[in-house]
């Protein structure tokens, strides 16, 4: 098993820091072989994605309201 | 130390559990109000408020039974674990799913305060410093609305009334059962239109329009408040808003309209130097005593002193003039909407006759409704 | 030394970041206006010159009330013709303003539209407005100001009565006593 | 002077102790002596903005106008929030910065000393000229700390030219401060003090400076806008010449949110700090700290309106804000879980900084909880404007913010000084202090439920029993606050001599060198100690 993190991983581990839950292993492996600029990229790309699914949240919203 | 946190926190619940009880007297909740609307807020803002709560008895619990039971003193051991990624996934989700729950009624209450289906009646709201202005737009008629506590009563030089504060001179009247559509802007500054029994607080934003509805379902008196720093009076222009039944309504509205007229007709009549004085003087206190102080003298930096001022010492037409037309670039209004004929002639009068300014003329209401003239039919539209 | 290279490279980056965010401050006025051309954030319209005319949506009709406000310092006599309009979606519909410049001096105005509610405010089209131009008026002077506007048929079924609002700005101590002359010299 | 100081003197050449006399301060490019300078020149400014506050408190005592003029009103609450927000709490978060982080992280000093000197020195300048608009013709800014155009542009006072050059300067600072925090931290490290094993304190102050790198800049954008439109004839925010006066809003908020996470992260850090110290156990959910204060830190570049929901935003954008302002509520919520966590099952005492801890954790609670409230948009409608807003963020700012500092103060005070602390006039304080706050701040939720706007000079006679409560309460956490100043002073001048490791369970590279830290501290990068390991 190789020790860098994969893409799937660096998502999980962004996804997990939005939560705001992450565990001690994973965060060992997050910074004795990950890169911080693919997590800093991977955070904005999530921020963005972010930003889009409250965005279709309120349309659905909207939509259900009839409005 | 834990025991007097509780209490600090149990007394403080008691006393918002208390104040549901009797917040007529003691005011210490939001108000229900008298709008469908405003009572979905109401509800809104308890069933929130006792998610909080309930939040808080299980958190500060757990933390008060530890601070208790796990203190040196007692002998604790300190258990060194340091994670649970389920525990901290179960407290995640629970928080998220509560608030989806909170979303839910949420968002439709935001949705019906966003309708726009057609009102009955159309009222736009004007922000000035320090007043606001009332237009009835299909009905003819508009009129600022004024603080109407005396000045000795804010310098404690007499003991304040009930509505210190919260009255005008002249009330929002509004007709109840009514589909009422409120539509601000500003003069000058950003305000903020707010009477919170009716659950309405827009921005009053100069260059803009905002709108809010409401449909008041019981008669009576409703007062609030700027909420937006609007300068030096902000704490000084109250709303208030009286809800009548629609007859009472239709007779109001005349009666306003038929006082218009017999003001406009006043303004003919010979008017005499001392009465132009004495109705000076209130109006000056009024509208003008905010900036340039009530004995004149202005505030250096910000506001001119009127006292010995060249223009009000000067040429009439001048002094006419700023007073009608205001003055760019200050903070100096454009007199000519907020008042009337005999008003203006009575304040600006006034002005030069008064703290010494002893010029001993008089300036005609006659002769001010002429300026006026070209306007008045259009003004109204 | 290798700390102080990589401490200089550091603040080389931090500070270009933070010249670069300056850069966004202002980057957020041009990028607030294209957000509220989508959006119709602030209700402010952004629809203007001609469309093509096509035929009008006769099911339905929407109120449109315009108003008159004037901004401080501004003495001008300014109201609209119409207080109140009924438009079907499509059709176009002309009306005015009528201003008045009752002051004894030659004064510059500019009008600010404006519409509530805000989402309507894309589908108000502006075929002819004078708020695309600074208004002068001699003292004295009175002017009709004509509007030229359609509501697209694409207006939100919800929407069934807007506002249109029209802000009357003094400008004269703005337009500069250059431009003035100018003009004068041309009278 | 320890054996281990000693040798360290010895080891590295042209080390000296400090220079004598003023110059010394002037001069200084040591971490330690401008931490307490950055600590002093915050608590006085915590002083000004406090007395400021008490200004308020006692117009407000009664309705009527009895001590000052409303225009006076406004330029106090105006000053008092400028001064809080940038003159106390965040020169008191880079001073603790400056002491604290590289000691944490084995640094001999900060990265850019240097650089470390101007932004502290520039702040007195700022704040000299700040302060010196209130005897200026036509008084202070009195627009309010939030500054909405166009009460800000076209209505201000002359002296608002002053407060922007201020502002510019204060921004200055701040950015240079972050720029040698991050610097510090990225590249200082002593061996094997990896990331993963950077304190929390650290952690929370590296993001935090991203943030303040970030949004600074656009603070002093929004600024330099108003300059232009004040002297320069644009109209950024002048809705006659085209401009439009939200958009300061939206451009100030967005500044505003990060700014109110750069004044709340630093004391996560420091309370992360203190709680393990005194339960005797590691720090419950590490991780997901440090990933929470990251999507935190993100997530409050997105959620700045919903400081304006009244502002007539359209519904779509109203729904939107609201939700992502309830899901940051999240991240911040599982915070509070893992402090819990981490005390329960440890062995608690309850020292003066661990008090102040505790007091952070309940009463920061209390803020959030009516942070979520003032999320709903439609009963913020209600909200909006009003003492329950004040209410708030007081509760996040001074048992939040203020008491972490002070925590953090009396953490640390025996590193600093070399002394323990009186720890019966430490929880005199804290008693003064956590009674007297509360006393202040929770009658004016109340006061703002029933309808109280802020930012008022006189009120209504409904509101007068709460007000008055909250007024004695603010003069009771006023004066306990010189309680403060004579802990230090005298901790300062004397008291038990502390050892190394001064709290029994703390862990961490600070406690490895003497109390007093010398005044040059790992000139020799360390070995880290069996616990960091």
């Amino acid at each position: 098993m190789s020790d860098k993190p994969t893409f799937w991983q660096t998502l999980m581990s962004v996804l997990a820091s939005f939560l705001g839950v992450q565990s001690e292993r994973n965060r060992q492996r997050d910074f004795r072989t990950g890169r911080p600029l693919h997590y800093i990229l991977t955070g904005l790309l999530m921020a963005a994605l972010f930003v889009i699914v409250v965005i279709l949240l309120v349309r659905w919203a909207l939509s259900l309201a009839g409005a | 130390m834990g025991r007097t946190i509780i209490k600090t926190i149990v007394s403080g619940l008691a006393l918002a559990l208390y104040s549901g009880a009797v917040s007529a007297e003691w005011e210490v909740n939001l108000t229900p109000g008298v709008t469908d609307i405003s009572s979905s807020v109401f509800d809104l803002h308890m069933t929130i408020f006792w998610i909080c709560v309930a939040i808080a008895l299980v958190v500060f619990g757990v933390m008060f039974w530890s601070i208790f039971h796990h203190r040196k003193s007692r002998g604790a051991q300190a258990h060194h674990f340091h994670e649970n990624t389920l525990v901290e996934v179960i407290w995640t989700v629970i928080p998220i799913l509560i608030l989806v729950a909170m979303a839910v009624p949420a968002t439709a209450t935001l949705v019906e305060m966003y309708d726009t289906d057609e009102a009955e009646l159309d009222v736009q709201i004007t922000g000035y410093q320090w007043k606001w202005r009332y237009d009835y737009l299909d009905q003819d008629l508009n009129f600022f609305s004024n603080l109407s506590t005396p000045r000795e009563q804010i310098s404690n030089e007499a003991d304040k009334q009930e509505h210190y504060l919260l009255e005008v001179d002249r009330h929002l009247v509004l007709p109840v059962d009514t589909k009422i559509r409120f539509l601000l802007t500003s003069n000058d500054v950003i305000h903020s239109w707010w009477v919170p029994a009716l659950a309405v607080k827009k921005d009053a934003i100069p260059g803009f329009i905002n709108e809010a509805w409401a449909v008041i379902n019981e008669p009576g008196i409703y007062r609030g408040q700027c909420a937006e720093l609007c300068g030096k009076d902000h704490g000084f222009m109250p709303v208030v808003v009286e809800a009548v039944s629609k007859d009472e309504f239709q007779q109001w509205l005349a009666q306003a309209q038929a006082e218009k007229q017999a003001e406009a007709a006043a303004a003919e009549r010979t008017w005499t130097l001392d009465e132009l004085m004495q109705q000076g003087e209130q109006v000056y206190v009024r509208a003008c005593a905010a900036c340039h102080l009530p004995n004149g003298e202005g505030v250096p930096g910000a506001f001119p002193a009127l006292k010995g001022s060249p223009i009000a010492m000067g040429d009439v037409a001048a002094h006419i003039d700023i007073v009608l037309n205001g003055k760019s670039g200050t903070a100096m209004q454009a007199f000519r909407d907020q008042l009337s004929a005999t008003e203006l002639a009575a304040v600006i009068t006034y002005e030069r006759n008064a703290w010494g300014n002893s010029l001993g003329e008089a300036v005609s209401p006659a002769q001010i409704a002429r300026l006026l003239e070209p306007s008045t039919g259009e003004a109204e539209q | 030394m290798s700390t102080q290279e990589a401490n200089r490279r550091l603040v080389r980056r931090l500070v270009m970041g933070a010249v670069l965010m300056f850069g966004f401050g202002f980057a957020m006025v041009p990028l607030y206006d294209v957000f509220c051309k989508v959006t119709g954030l602030n209700g402010k319209i952004t629809n203007t010159g001609p469309v093509a005319v096509a035929p009008a949506d006769t099911s339905r009709s929407v109120k449109v009330r315009l108003i008159a406000v004037h901004n401080e310092g501004m003495p001008w006599e300014f109201s609209p013709k119409d207080g109140v309009l009924r438009v079907n979606p499509g059709e176009m519909k002309q009306t005015a303003f009528m201003a008045t410049n009752p002051t004894g001096r030659r004064m510059v105005a500019q009008a600010v539209p404006s519409v509530a509610p805000a989402e309507a405010a894309e589908y108000l089209h502006k075929v002819n407005c004078f708020c695309f131009e600074q208004q002068p008026l001699m003292a004295g002077e009175s002017v009709e100001m004509p509007l030229l506007f359609v509501i697209d048929k694409k207006l939100p079924e919800h929407i069934r009565s807007l506002t249109l609002s029209y802000t009357l700005f003094d400008i004269s101590p703005e337009v500069s006593a250059a431009d003035q002359t100018n003009k004068e010299q041309r009278l | 002077m320890s054996t281990l100081d000693t040798t360290l003197e010895q080891d590295t050449h042209a080390h000296h102790g400090p220079a004598k006399g003023l110059g010394r301060w002037l001069f200084t490019t040591n971490h330690k002596d401008i931490g307490s300078m950055y600590l002093w020149f915050s608590l006085l400014m915590f002083f000004i903005g406090g007395c400021m506050a008490l200004m308020i408190r006692a117009e407000l005592f009664q309705p009527g106008l009895q001590l000052v003029e409303p225009g006076f009103f406004n330029q106090m609450t105006t000053m008092h929030g400028l001064i809080m927000v940038f003159g106390a709490v965040m020169p008191a978060f880079v001073g603790l910065a400056n002491w604290m982080v590289p000691m944490m992280i084995g640094a001999p000093d900060m990265a850019l000393p240097r650089m470390n000197n101007w932004s502290f020195w520039i702040l007195p300048f700022a704040f000299a000229m700040l302060i010196s608009t209130l005897f200026m013709d036509g008084g202070a800014p009195n627009f309010g700390w939030t500054f909405y155009a166009p009460l800000s542009t076209t209505y201000a006072p002359p002296s608002v030219t002053y407060f922007i050059f201020a502002i510019h300067m204060m921004g200055i600072s701040s950015i240079m401060g972050a720029i040698n925090i991050i610097a510090t931290i990225l590249n200082l490290r002593a061996p094997g003090m990896t990331m993963m094993k950077l304190p929390l304190f650290c952690w929370t102050w590296l993001i935090t400076a991203f943030l303040l790198i970030a949004v600074m800049p656009v603070l002093a954008g929004v600024v330099t806008m108003m300059l232009m439109d004040i002297h320069f004839g644009t109209s950024f925010f002048d809705a006659g010449g085209g401009g439009d006066p939200v958009l300061f809003q939206h451009v100030f908020w967005f500044f505003g949110h990060p700014e109110v996470y750069i004044m709340i992260l630093p004391a996560f850090g420091i309370i992360s700090q203190i709680i393990p110290t005194f339960a005797r156990k590691r720090l419950f959910g590490y991780a997901s700290m440090v990933y929470a204060t990251a999507s935190i830190a993100i997530l409050s570049f997105l959620v700045w309106a919903h400081h304006m929901f009244t502002v007539g935003i359209p519904l779509a954008g109203e729904l939107f804000f609201m939700f992502a302002t309830m899901l940051i509520a999240v991240p911040t919520g599982v915070k509070v879980f893992n402090w819990v966590a981490t005390m329960f099952r440890g062995s608690m005492t309850f020292e003066t900084p661990m008090l102040f801890a505790l007091a952070f954790v309940v009463l920061f609670t209390i803020g959030g909880f009516s942070g979520l409230m003032l999320a709903i948009a439609p009963v913020d409608f209600q909200y909006h404007d009003t003492y329950f807003v004040v209410a708030h963020f007081h509760y996040v700012l001074v048992p939040g913010a203020v008491f972490s500092i002070m925590a953090g103060a009396y953490y640390w005070l025996p590193k600093w000084t070399g002394h323990m602390l009186d720890e019966r006039m430490g929880k005199l304080h804290f008693w003064l202090s956590f009674i007297g706050v509360n006393i202040t701040f929770f009658p004016m939720h109340f006061i703002g439920l029933a309808g109280m706007p802020r930012r008022i000079p006189d009120y209504a006679l409904q509101f007068a029993d709460f007000n008055m409560v909250a007024t004695v309460g603010a003069f009771i956490f006023g004066l306990s606050q010189l309680v403060f100043l004579w802990n230090v002073i005298a901790c300062v001048r004397g008291g038990r001599k502390a050892e190394a490791r001064a709290w029994e369970g703390a862990e961490g590279l600070e406690w490895e060198v003497p109390s007093p830290a010398p005044y040059h501290t790992f000139s020799e990068p360390p070995k880290l100690p069996e616990s960091l390991r």
